[in-house]
């Protein structure tokens, strides 16, 4: 089949504004992955083509971009999900909300800042035990969704509460705060509820869940949340 | 040009580089900082799946020398035996530091840190299976990246993130900086310092199909063996058995664990032919050896270069009922058991494994080889262990040796923790107690003429064309199956590469921003050097042992070539190599059967 | 980058889906409201400060183009009302997220059906107002 | 690149007890809004209009009696603080100068305070008879 790879393109060292670029890839397969669409460009069309990738499947968290209007993994987007019949447009830009660098590319500091801003480690200072913390298989599952983010921002980029005001901290540095608030061998999770409970922390959420459905790894953001509201409202976690 | 100053620099933010950072930044009196071209949770570490080996006896009853006899089995006994000792004991120990930073094993019900069987990991000297691989689902890896970086961030490490390392600096017989480009900007920044720890990882991306990142390019390797460093064992990589065909995506051997079985075109279990006690759970080798058997002489399905694993629960139950099992397992415990797995499939390949078989095919794994070191990360550089003083390496790109011939799974996240650990806390004592080396004069000067030679470079043929004629080399020749006329062909082949890359190599883009164009030529430049340093490495030893099999010398030959080999770069281009004994303490190489 | 002119273009070519057509609503009909409702609140207060006031504003009421205005005004307040339940509903009980889609799909459903008599019967009355047909 | 950053910086911060109250009060005032708004906009605009609403019937059919004015009052309030606390949330979105924002929304509280008060005084002083004399609408 035929795909016609639109990109948002840019280059500080040439352009003023970002443009459209359009590049007609034959003989796509079905099961193509965009990150293969975007491969095909740059090694054989036009190497100044800028992306972020490495693992090219889904676990690493470079490749977040908007792919016909929705934040996706470029890895984990499969063309036949995108193009029905055997021609069609695949439309690829930047994530939203953070300044675009080049191409694809764009800063991740602030998104990083925000996720530094939760106190994202593990904090126990009592001195640890012989072995190991014991925990029980039910108080591991209750922060397991949380832990397999893996910092791709496609959540935090698809809020429209982020795009209005970035100083938000996002659902990406909530997930990950959620990580320890909910860990019982934690205990810090007064602190980082007192950073969330700030004004740019989660009130700033709206419940509209296009994080949840941005998520790569199916994490229940907006559930995340929205338990880590009620914990504030409740004055800590039970 | 802009010139840093740091004590103790770290180049690698995978399990390793971290973990070595934590150890060094503890040392209060000195400047650490980590440099790394990826942004440090992007590293492949967050790749593994599996788990990490401990003998902790969680579940029953285990002790460290058991590990170490079976990695050592698993090496085919070229595994130096003092280092899988040190491995092995500290393995327990450091297992439970991670664990006390926070990472998120799963648990026994009584709480403590669960652990699950893996291949080729037995109880008392090979009796029977032990669950010794501590997991956190099949995201053991991530768990460990995502740890040791939060760890990281709670102790102010200073990181340079999206710097790639392009040079070594040595001066004075020692270790005096790095070279490195600020992505972002393009800009070369030189890191004056007195000790340098690699953990750059490894170099999948030498092969056509591979399990590895696309950052997976061996540079670091690459740069040290330019500035003079021996590589060791580098004819040994590790070939996993099951990748998505095609792709290279890692299919976990627990889906063997469960019950699942290889299958040829004829719908023929073939591995009761290679292996008939344990069949589909022989090691990786044996394996990955069977399956390319199959596929020449045919039995690859439809006649292709691929073949079947099988996992759906009536082929599952029908070999378990042969076996006189009474086990029977259903479509929800595959489910339960294999949910990232389930997910790669139905992504990428649109089947469902629980209702088809997937297609399959070997995939480069694993970089059992590399930068030699001692068990303190000291970089050595020759065969008598001379220490390059200020210069370390932990991780896929070193070789201590633990793994040998033959990786265990399990046994790298072992190896990345415990001697990224002794090799921070090595590098710091040392800076600690060093003056700095005085800068040569124009530090960055060869990197930059290379980077400048290589951003003009205006011929004909793209990076792309070059890379893919390297791979497609290293996985005809230097892949599963080695012999001396195609491995010779292979070194033509990457000569000829290198003299193109020279010549008359294309970038596109000459700018300074995110020029992943000039840095992916870069990188071409780091990977024929090894891909060159392999093959030789590989011609050289007339012998099958581990992953390294020579069907002109079928058997494992002890009397010979029972040591490592040492390739050397000498500064006109030309490799030479040298070997070095094995050591050996308490396990006599026997003949390997599971 | 961010701001609102990012985030109105945004909302409209950005693959949301329910939650962030329901957040678009929620907020169009908050802004509405409050906005009638700080001029409602003035010229209620007629009644007491100037009760010929009062009437003037009850006339401007009653014509044609304040019709339209209550009949857009009315269905906001429903639907703010009824998804606003719905958001305090997520936010009390987040194990209800499997759900989102559907009880999202149900709030517009169930703001149809509570708009469609009343605007019957409230174009009744702007008809009967008009009195085209003898009305008063 | 990052820096080294101060990661416990924020960390002696204490729970904002005014965002959570904030937050609670939406919620809270919106569903004691649903009966008093449903019933409002039944009497008002379903089953009366504006066309049958005058002052008089203002005053006799409603403030006539001390339970509609004191529903009023509830439905002042109730709604007054949570229209004001979401014209807050708005403002913050996309007001970005902390001046600006913090100029705007002290002019929404001010307002919102002041249209209190006028309400209120409305419905405490309105006369439980009709005035005479208020010429009917046009
Ligand atoms: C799919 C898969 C599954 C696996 N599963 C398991 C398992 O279950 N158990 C197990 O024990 N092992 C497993 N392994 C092996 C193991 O994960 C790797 O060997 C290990 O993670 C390597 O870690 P590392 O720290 O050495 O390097 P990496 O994690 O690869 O990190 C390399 C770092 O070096 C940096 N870098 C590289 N080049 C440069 C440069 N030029 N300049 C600056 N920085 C640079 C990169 O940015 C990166 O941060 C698996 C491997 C794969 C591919
Ligand atoms: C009738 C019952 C009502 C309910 C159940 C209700 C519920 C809510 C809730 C829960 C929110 C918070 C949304 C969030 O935090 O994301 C909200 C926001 C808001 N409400 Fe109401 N509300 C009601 C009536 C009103 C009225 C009468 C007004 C006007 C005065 C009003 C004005 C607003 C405004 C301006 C916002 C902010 C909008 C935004 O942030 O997008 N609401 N409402
Ligand atoms: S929560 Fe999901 S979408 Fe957000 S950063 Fe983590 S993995 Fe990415
Ligand atoms: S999209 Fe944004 S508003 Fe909340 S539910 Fe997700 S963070
Ligand atoms: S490349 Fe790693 S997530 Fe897509």
């Amino acid at each position: 089949m035929k795909v016609t790879l639109r990109i948002r393109r840019f280059n500080p060292e040439h352009d003023a504004r970002p443009y459209w670029a359009e590049y007609i890839i034959k003989d796509v397969a079905p099961t193509d992955r965009v990150l293969d669409l975007l491969h095909h460009v740059k090694w054989y069309i036009d190497g100044t083509l800028a992306l972020r990738r490495s693992c090219a499947h889904g676990i690493c968290g470079s490749d977040a971009m908007r792919i016909n209007n929705l934040n996706q993994l470029a890895c984990k987007a499969l063309v036949k999900d995108l193009v029905k019949g055997d021609h069609g447009t695949i439309q690829v830009e930047p994530i939203l909300g953070l300044r675009v660098i080049k191409d694809l590319i764009v800063d991740m500091e602030p998104f990083f800042e925000h996720y530094r801003s939760v106190m994202p480690f593990f904090v126990n200072d009592n001195p640890p035990p012989d072995g190991e913390f014991l925990q029980t298989p039910e108080q591991r599952a209750r922060f397991d969704d949380t832990t397999k983010c893996i910092l791709c921002a496609a959540c935090t980029t698809s809020c429209p509460s982020f795009w209005a005001n970035g100083t938000y901290v996002g659902p990406a540095a909530i997930v990950q705060a959620h990580r320890f608030i909910f860990d019982s061998r934690d205990t810090a999770a007064q602190e980082r509820l007192a950073v969330l409970s700030q004004e740019d922390g989660v009130w700033r959420c709206r419940t509209i869940f296009n994080c949840t459905t941005a998520c790569p790894r199916d994490i229940e953001v907006t559930k995340a949340i929205a338990e880590v509201k009620n914990a504030i409202n409740r004055g800590g976690v039970d | 040009m802009k010139t840093h100053q740091f004590d103790a620099l770290i180049v690698g933010a995978g399990g390793a580089g971290l973990m070595a950072a934590l150890y060094a930044s503890q040392e209060q009196r000195i400047k650490v900082a980590v440099v790394s071209k990826l942004y440090p949770t992007r590293s492949h570490t967050g790749a593994a799946q599996g788990g990490i080996g401990a003998a902790l006896g969680s579940e029953e009853e285990d002790r460290w020398e058991w590990h170490a006899f079976d990695t050592v089995k698993g090496s085919d006994y070229l595994a130096d035996q003092d280092a899988v000792e040190v491995m092995c004991r500290e393995a327990v120990d450091v297992v439970l530091e991670l664990e006390h930073m926070g990472l998120p094993f799963d648990r026994t019900p009584e709480g403590k840190i669960a652990q699950r069987r893996f291949g080729g990991h037995t109880r008392n000297h090979g009796e029977k299976p032990v669950r010794r691989a501590c997991h956190a689902a099949d995201r053991t890896g991530h768990m460990i990246l995502q740890t040791l970086y939060q760890q990281c961030i709670k102790n102010q490490v200073h990181f340079f993130d999206e710097f790639q390392v392009l040079d070594l600096i040595l001066s004075e017989g020692r270790v005096a900086g790095i070279v490195a480009v600020d992505i972002a900007t393009g800009e070369v920044h030189v890191f004056h310092t007195k000790a340098v720890l690699f953990a750059t990882g490894g170099w999948g991306k030498l092969w056509q199909i591979t399990s590895n990142a696309h950052a997976c390019t061996g540079d670091g390797t690459a740069i040290v063996f330019r500035r003079g460093v021996p590589l060791e064992d580098m004819e040994f990589f590790q070939f996993h058995p099951t990748g998505i065909r095609g792709m290279g995506i890692l299919i976990t051997e627990g889906v063997r664990g469960e019950g699942g079985v290889l299958i040829n075109n004829e719908g023929e279990r073939f591995m009761e032919r290679y292996a008939p006690t344990i069949k589909d759970l022989a090691s990786r080798d044996v394996i990955s050896r069977a399956i390319y058997l199959e596929i020449r002489d045919g039995r690859g399905i439809d006649g292709k270069n691929y073949v079947y694993l099988d996992v759906r629960p009536e082929t599952v139950n029908k070999h378990l009922a042969e076996a006189g099992e009474t086990r029977r397992i259903d479509r929800a415990y595959i489910e339960s058991k294999l949910p990232d797995i389930l997910d790669f499939c139905r992504t990428y390949l649109g089947i469902d494994p629980v209702e088809e078989p997937m297609p399959i095919q070997p995939t480069a794994h694993y970089a059992m080889g590399g930068i030699p070191t001692n068990v303190d990360a000291e970089v050595v550089i020759d065969a008598q262990k001379t220490p390059l003083p200020g210069l370390y390496a932990a991780g896929e790109c070193a070789c201590v040796s633990v793994h040998g011939a033959n990786r265990l799974g399990t046994n790298s996240l072992v190896d990345l923790v415990v001697f990224g650990r002794r090799g921070g806390r090595a590098m710091a004592e040392y800076a600690r107690n060093a003056e700095f080396p005085p800068l040569p004069e124009n530090p960055a000067a060869e990197a930059l003429a290379e980077l400048e030679q290589l951003r003009n470079a205006d011929g004909g043929t793209r990076v792309a064309e070059l890379r893919e004629a390297m791979q497609d080399m290293m996985m005809t020749c230097v892949g599963v199956f080695r012999d001396a006329a195609c491995i010779d062909s292979a070194i033509e082949k990457v000569r000829e590469l290198r003299a193109i890359y020279d010549t008359d190599l294309h970038v596109d883009d000459q700018g300074k921003v995110f020029n992943q164009d000039l840095l992916d030529a870069w990188e071409l430049g780091r990977m024929l050097d090894l891909a060159e340093a392999t093959a030789v490495s590989a011609l050289c030893r007339e012998e099958s042992r581990g992953a390294h099999s020579r069907e002109d010398f079928p058997k494992r030959d002890d009397a010979n070539w029972l040591k490592h080999t040492l390739v050397f770069r000498k500064p006109d281009g030309r490799l030479e190599i040298d070997f070095r004994p094995v050591v050996i303490t308490n396990y006599q190489p026997k003949e390997r059967v599971y | 980058m961010s701001g609102l002119f990012t985030t109105v273009r945004e909302v409209f070519r950005y693959q949301g889906r329910e939650g962030q057509v329901a957040w678009m609503g929620h907020r169009a009909a908050a802004l509405g409201t409050v906005l009638f409702f700080m001029i409602h609140i003035i010229d209620t207060s007629f009644v007491y400060f100037w009760p010929e006031g009062y009437q003037h504003a009850i006339a401007l009421y009653r014509s044609p183009l304040f019709a339209v205005g209550e009949m857009v005004l009315i269905p906001a307040v429903i639907y703010h009302a009824i998804n606003g339940t719905r958001i305090w509903l997520m936010d009390w009980k987040p194990g209800l997220w499997k759900y989102q889609r559907q009880i999202t799909l149900a709030t517009f459903a169930l703001t149809v059906l509570l708009c469609a008599p009343v605007m019957i019967i409230m174009g009744g009355h702007f008809i009967e107002g008009l009195g085209l047909f003898g009305g008063q | 690149m990052s820096a080294v950053q101060d990661t416990f910086a924020r960390a002696g911060v204490q729970i904002n007890r005014f965002e959570s109250i904030a937050w609670r009060y939406m919620r809270l005032s919106g569903i004691l809004l649903i009966p008093l708004v449903f019933g409002h906009l039944a009497i008002m605009h379903v089953i009366n209009s504006v066309y049958v609403i005058d002052y008089e019937w203002v005053i006799e059919a409603r403030w006539a009696y001390l339970g509609w004015r004191i529903y009023d009052a509830a439905m002042l309030w109730l709604a007054g603080f949570h229209g004001a606390l979401g014209l807050r949330h708005v403002i913050k979105d996309y007001v970005h100068n902390p001046r600006w924002s913090f100029a705007l929304s002290a002019a929404v509280a001010a307002f919102m305070v002041f249209l209190l008060i006028l309400g209120s005084i409305a419905l405490i002083g309105a006369p439980f008879e009709p005035v005479t004399g208020v010429p009917p609408v046009e």
